[in-house]
């Protein structure tokens, strides 16, 4: 059963040094509180697997947490490029950063097969392209019925997932409505997994597109209203689009990140 | 004597439509051609930018029974102002159904349902293949750019692809530093060889012109140029000896209709394009 | 885009003799008019899939419909014995039919499989169980990663998909809630797929729990209320629990179940 | 002397329960131990019929906070009425999530999210393997009966595996005629050997007592009488020479509070179990 803490304690107790983290959500409740807390906390040499890094990635590369990136589209939503995600792959600063890179489907799948504990999924994809030489993480495998060579990727199964939801219930049941990505799946791939919600809720009301994953797959949860920003939960807040502007300028220069990673994380509130 | 040809259409076109080119841009010509590409009631796999201006164009002009599918899961979209990310609020609140993004990659686009796969790039070659991922070499890049996405299976799966892009010597290059979606490949039968479902890039549409892929050896040729571009001009852009359709036209300029939709969708949208 | 049809035409024009045909419903919205108006017809040599043979396959079969049935579980669920098909199996009456036997776990991987455009899927099944000599389309494939050996499916992708949910729009979007069984996935794995709805909307008005099925998925849709019965739609009706009851003694016995099919199919009001 | 000491053992517990035999059922005797077994907070996958008994009446006693997942991919039902199917509308309605049938195979099942799986067959041999198939020949069956459904997978993904059937010559046979889904295989090493995940069968519950498997050999070995069974009709109604547990043990009767709550439950329920 889900336990119930706060987020500095959730963050300590699931994630560890040396971890591979997924910290899922597709453009919408991404769990920015979590990771900034996992900043905060200095906890480094972090495998982080994520679809879509964005800034909650360039955050996390930028204070150095990351060892390891696993992910297949890395940019700034509408705005540009990932700073701090570019001056890690080609300067190699704050620290070397080995990626292993994916397109969206091959990655998604690494997930799924990780979910259904089996050890590969199949899919018709990466036919053609470069991805194929830079990474043991794709093969090939034979159908055994037609002899088409299909594309297989290997499960992935991180030590924790960190999502973020509208809600849960008092018994950590939680509640995801709009964009759900591919936050069960992350949840159910990995050992341990920390949900942040905006709201506890006595009751969950199933919303129309609301799916429920039983808190006896969830690890902890955490009340961390805003916990999303500056991305945004449906139901609950928008998207703020000027913070995704203004982190171009941030992010620009390892001078501005670090005046804004000592402002904000280490000495600030979070915003 | 095709190429003479080409140009005597060429100079000919060109006083038909200057008068116009005052009133739009290169880009709003790109957007109003790429939309122009859109049949009504196909199913439309959209990203964010130019695509997404363009899928949303045509479905208020002459497409309102597009269908418009993001990758975050949303099938039949409906937005009302232009999508600042796939994962737009509005995008779910207006879509027939939202689904996960598993299955919109393996139910949706893998399976084959998609008509028409969009795709931008940083570097695209003669045979329409794109690179979104390095500039330079994969280990030491000297511009790292964002990625596949969901790319390598749009390009692989939607029965035909339209890829926009802007051109220049930068981007109309031969070869690419990194091929992060086919087009065809090494030409000819690549396609075939590799077992891929989808028909691959039909039109390469940019702010200078559109090009098509040769029917025999898929290498890519110019087929249209827009108002007021020359045919030197496009040449000069191209990474390599660009081939020039013998039938050659120049593309309409946009309509009054299309320019005030398009601008009335742009200015109702975001912040930032 | 989906078709708005009579019964009889969504029928005879989908549904061929000789076609594979997916009629499901897992316990909840079994297409059971749809299956009648096909035995009505005449429709033969069909090769049936269906998780869960019960009544609709019972009937089907009797009929002389079914040439080859790809099933996991064949029952009266509560009841018992399902006659039909055991005479079809054990006797060969009324005529030979040919059975590809699945667990739910695989047949439900060849649809999903099916619904991928993938030419197979993989599974932890099947492992230490006779059934895996019983036909060719359960083989092993070896994982290029682990080198474990997992079970491998063939994709299921039938001629037409028969199914039946609570309510269409008036352009043929589907919207079905409860339990969705396997429903989605022989829709998208079927050439062509009929609908029978219990009512037809102005505008879907999404329910927690419901699912849409887009109209340009779908082929044919038809107004039937009351399509499911005796099973049930949720929000709709209740399962006939007296008729699951009832078919024990009408199915029995050939005598028993020929008089069935002359009064009620062949000459009467479906019941 | 082991099978003596169990005649002993057995005539001395058959005196003090008889008393009580007239009160219940055998078959409400094997529910209601298949109930105890199960332990609160467990995830349990439950089928239709007498596990689908044991398991609410579990919840409805000892377990209150037992999970119920039905395989129609219903998670977490807390039924008010015993389900006449397991797609019993009232499944879907309590349940905490209701997925895809695909998913609840795949995500749920295969996944080994499951701790304890429920089932019953129409044969069992000495290593508790199953048939559920057919009577006689596959190919030309005496009896053809439904089939493995959920079966293999949740004999080879769950936790563990309780069995419940009624003991009797046609029940207990070895061989099988047809392995529908695996206990121990062949014995020892078995399950290892075939890269299962769970530990198979920890239990068959008859209705005239309880089997366990030897640690050693993983043979069913017969541990508990019920009240008022003899150690010869048990030993009459295996297909081969059962082994016998040194201390076999008398179950307990049911409680009236068991017997209360089980009877609620039933006459609540369904026209037909």
């Amino acid at each position: 059963m889900a336990q119930l803490m706060e987020l500095d304690q959730a963050v300590s107790e699931l994630i560890h040094a040396g971890d591979t983290v997924a910290m899922e959500g597709f453009t919408h409740l991404i769990p920015h509180a979590a990771a900034q807390e996992t900043i905060r906390q200095g906890i480094g040499d972090l495998v982080l697997a994520r679809l879509t890094p964005d800034l909650l990635s360039d955050q996390m590369i930028g204070a150095g947490c990351v060892a390891k990136l696993i992910f297949s589209w890395g940019g700034n939503p509408g705005v540009g490029s990932l700073h701090r995600f570019r001056d890690a792959i080609e300067n190699g600063w704050p620290r070397p950063m080995e990626i292993e890179e994916h397109s969206h489907a091959g990655l998604t799948n690494r997930y799924v097969a990780g979910a259904s504990s089996l050890p590969f999924a199949i899919l018709r994809g990466y036919a053609g392209t470069s991805l194929l030489g830079k990474t043991a993480n794709i093969k090939s495998v034979e159908c055994p019925f037609t002899g088409e060579q299909l594309a297989a990727v290997p499960a992935l199964n991180p030590d924790v997932a960190v999502v973020h939801a509208q809600q849960a219930d008092s018994a950590g049941n939680v509640h995801i409505w709009g964009i759900t990505g591919v936050q069960k799946e992350a949840i159910l791939s990995s050992r341990r997994s920390l949900v942040t919600v905006e709201e506890i809720v006595d009751h969950i009301d199933l919303r129309p597109g609301g799916i429920v994953i039983p808190s006896w797959v969830v690890t902890a949860f955490v009340h961390a209203p805003g916990g999303a920003h500056p991305s945004y939960a449906a139901g609950y807040s928008e998207r703020d689009n000027q913070y995704y502007s203004d982190w171009e300028a941030i992010s620009r220069s390892r001078e501005g990140f670090k005046q804004w990673l000592d402002e904000v994380i280490y000495k600030g509130e979070r915003r | 004597m095709a190429r003479r040809g080409d140009l005597q259409g060429r100079a000919a076109m060109t006083e038909e439509t200057n008068e116009d080119q005052s009133s739009y841009s290169r880009q709003e010509m790109m957007v109003v051609a790429a939309s122009r590409a859109l049949v009504d009631g196909q199913v439309c796999f959209v990203g964010i930018g130019a695509p997404s201006t363009a899928a949303n164009l045509a479905r208020r002009t002459h497409a309102p029974n597009l269908v418009l599918v993001y990758e975050s899961g949303c099938i039949g979209a409906k937005p009302t102002r232009l999508p600042l990310s796939i994962g737009d609020g509005e995008l779910a609140e207006t879509a027939d159904s939202v689904v996960s993004v598993p299955e919109i990659f393996n139910y949706w686009l893998q399976a084959g349902r998609i008509d028409v796969g969009f795709l931008g790039a940083a570097q695209i070659d003669r045979f329409a293949n794109l690179n979104t991922t390095v500039i330079g070499p994969y280990e030491h890049p000297k511009v790292r750019l964002p990625g596949a996405g969901g790319a390598p299976e749009i390009a692989a799966s939607c029965k035909e692809v339209l890829v926009m892009i802007k051109m220049n010597k930068t981007t109309f290059v031969d070869p690419l530093d990194f091929r992060t979606s086919i087009g065809f490949g090494d030409g000819a039968g690549s396609r075939e060889a590799l077992g891929l479902r989808g028909r691959g890039p039909t039109m390469v549409i940019t702010d200078l012109g559109l090009l098509r892929p040769d029917p025999v050896s898929c290498e890519l040729v110019l087929t249209d140029l827009h108002p007021g571009v020359s045919l030197e001009e496009v040449r000069e852009m191209a990474g390599w000896r660009l081939r020039i359709s013998e039938t050659l036209s120049r593309t309409v300029a946009p309509t009054e209709a299309e320019l005030t939709a398009l601008r009335a969708l742009e200015s109702a949208g975001s912040v930032k394009k």
